[in-house]
């Protein structure tokens, strides 16, 4: 419930964490988790962290180049990050699977290229779970 | 600060990844000593069928996963009665081991009590 | 208390017949994505739960209207919806 | 060898890409002036309901594809009328257009009259 | 005729009920993947349609056993389905 | 419906095709069609086409590093593709909007990586309209 303080009424800023699961281009969810990521940004709550999971690590490709009349979500969520400074962490074990590699990652495994893109970092689940923690609100974008 | 987190696991086994995915996440966090339930709900109560036997669709069983849960802190799993019912299943049928299955016959009830819901 | 969010079609998945299972008294429900074409079902005349919201820009997408019995919300209101509830759980299959 | 291809489209608008990437499919095929027929149901009803204002979801509208179908070809499209039925909606109130919509009660027969049919 | 495959759960999709919807006489069901839990359900005992086949690996990776009213087949099966049929028809969501 | 020769029970060859919509290592669809396209080939009919589509663009990645003990993909297809001389198309669209490219399309598109698998290539939808008129008989692998 906003409070009232003189003729201002003070919202309380809120930490979110995001989990999105859905495949970019495919599913409508990976477009409304930016939507809603950019809805809560204006408001003036903080975004602590984007987890990309399951097929949301493929919105961390840098391969991804959708026609120009089409919704470019990985433009879009690089340029919130470099106005919010914002944590966005790709899965690593689902990323693996998937095919979206770092530079470092696709040496280890001796892979031919690299496609994970600027302002994307892989890590463990164990974001997820600190992401839970650090948070007052948490939502699942998925389907 | 100590976070309750449930995760609703609605999926059944092997047709997707969300049910293996989704328990490979609840098992991190326990990892990280976090308060970390699980609700088998819908098609997630088909995960507990016992004698599954994937090897035939190259896939790995998920029951490995499911015990792994008790080794980790996680020792009961709560499972939705109406879901099971629906199903035709009765909870005596389904994989019994160290995870202690809990019928939930309120999952309002049970959802609302915690901080974080991750759906899978 | 909690807010549930749907993006499925009633029509086509049981993601809300689920949702509505396990939905509470104060509880508040979003229709998103897909999930607006409960808009346009019984829903519209006799919704089984209130309150019922709904994504203004995904129902306009589809051609759907909103009936008075629903309340439309933009991107901000979808935010105000989950500073004031918790947990938020997603029903997207 | 002319092969009578339909697309069975089950899908709604936007919420997936399926809805969008079949109706392509479609339009390449009637491009190559194959025999390309395409049934809406279930779901797949809702690409013809009128007025669709996919802005502000940032998606571009459905009916463009729609339209161009009779361009190459595609005078016709299919409707399953139970699915109108289970929907509540009514063939008259869909978008009319250049693409002539045929309400079918017997979708069995018609599938059956096909030698390959896409789901999308 | 038509071979309807099925690979949905019929507790949580409509894959089955639209296939069923869509069924003609001397059609054959087929349910793979996720579609072998129509096996639990009614499909059981009062199958809706005839013929009814299913992937014996999907069922059993799932643990789930075949009724009599249903023919499990093995791959070389599935495929033999394929080659006496015509057209084949996904229902898949 | 098999015909008898003396003692031998002939069965038609027929010409088959796939269209696979889904995302590897995510829906079983995409492991259905592999499981599909083995036995076929092992019954003596003959594979015409494989036509990636929507989400099984993924198939065709590089990039994709399962673990272990889980089933590889790209692995099975490239194996069958050596054994059977396969006809192996991901749809150059619908892969361009995900993020996967060839050495030409990378180059075009002025991307830092090309992820396209040795034994895929990129085509358009014709390619999958072409297989319809080909083929005897035509499978979708989807959800």
């Amino acid at each position: 419930m906003p409070r009232t303080a003189g003729h201002f009424t003070i919202r309380p800023r809120m930490k979110f964490s995001l989990a999105v699961y859905s495949a970019p281009h495919s599913a409508q969810a990976a477009a409304s988790a930016l939507r809603f990521a950019r809805a809560l940004l204006h408001e003036g709550h903080e975004l602590y962290r984007v987890f990309f999971y399951c097929d949301g690590v493929h919105i961390g490709s840098s391969l991804s180049t959708p026609p120009q009349d089409e919704l470019d979500l990985l433009a879009g969520w690089q340029a919130l990050q470099q106005q919010h400074q914002l944590d966005l962490v790709v899965c690593i074990a689902a990323a693996q699977r998937r095919g979206v590699l770092s530079d470092s990652e696709a040496n280890r495994l001796e892979k031919p290229a690299a496609n994970l893109a600027p302002g994307f970092e892989l890590a463990g689940l164990g974001q997820l779970a600190d992401a839970v923690a650090q948070s007052d609100r948490l939502i699942t974008f998925g389907g | 600060m100590t976070k309750r987190l449930l995760a609703l696991c609605r999926q059944a086994p092997y047709g997707n990844a969300l049910a293996r995915e989704g328990l490979e996440a609840i098992l991190a966090a326990a990892a990280m000593e976090q308060v970390a339930d699980i609700l088998f709900c819908g098609d997630g109560v088909f995960q507990l069928l016992p004698e599954q036997l994937p090897a035939d669709i190259e896939q790995k069983s998920l029951q490995r996963n499911l015990q792994a849960l008790p080794v980790f802190g996680v020792e009961q799993a709560f499972i939705c009665s109406k879901s099971l019912a629906q199903r035709g299943l009765d909870i005596d049928t389904l994989v019994q081991g160290e995870l202690v299955l809990v019928p939930v016959d309120d999952s309002a009830a049970l959802i609302a009590s915690y901080d974080s819901v991750l759906s899978f | 208390m909690t807010l549930h969010i749907v993006s499925k079609s009633p029509f086509s998945s049981t993601a809300l017949s689920d949702c509505l299972d396990a939905f509470g008294d104060g509880d508040a429900l979003l229709l998103i994505e897909d999930g607006v074409y409960a808009l346009s079902g019984r829903m519209a005349e006799q919704p089984a739960v209130k309150p019922v919201y709904c994504l203004a820009a995904d129902a306009a997408a589809r051609g759907l209207q909103i009936p008075a019995s629903v309340t439309a919300v933009d991107d901000a209101g979808w935010v105000a919806l989950c500073t004031e509830h918790n947990p938020i759980v997603s029903w997207f299959k």
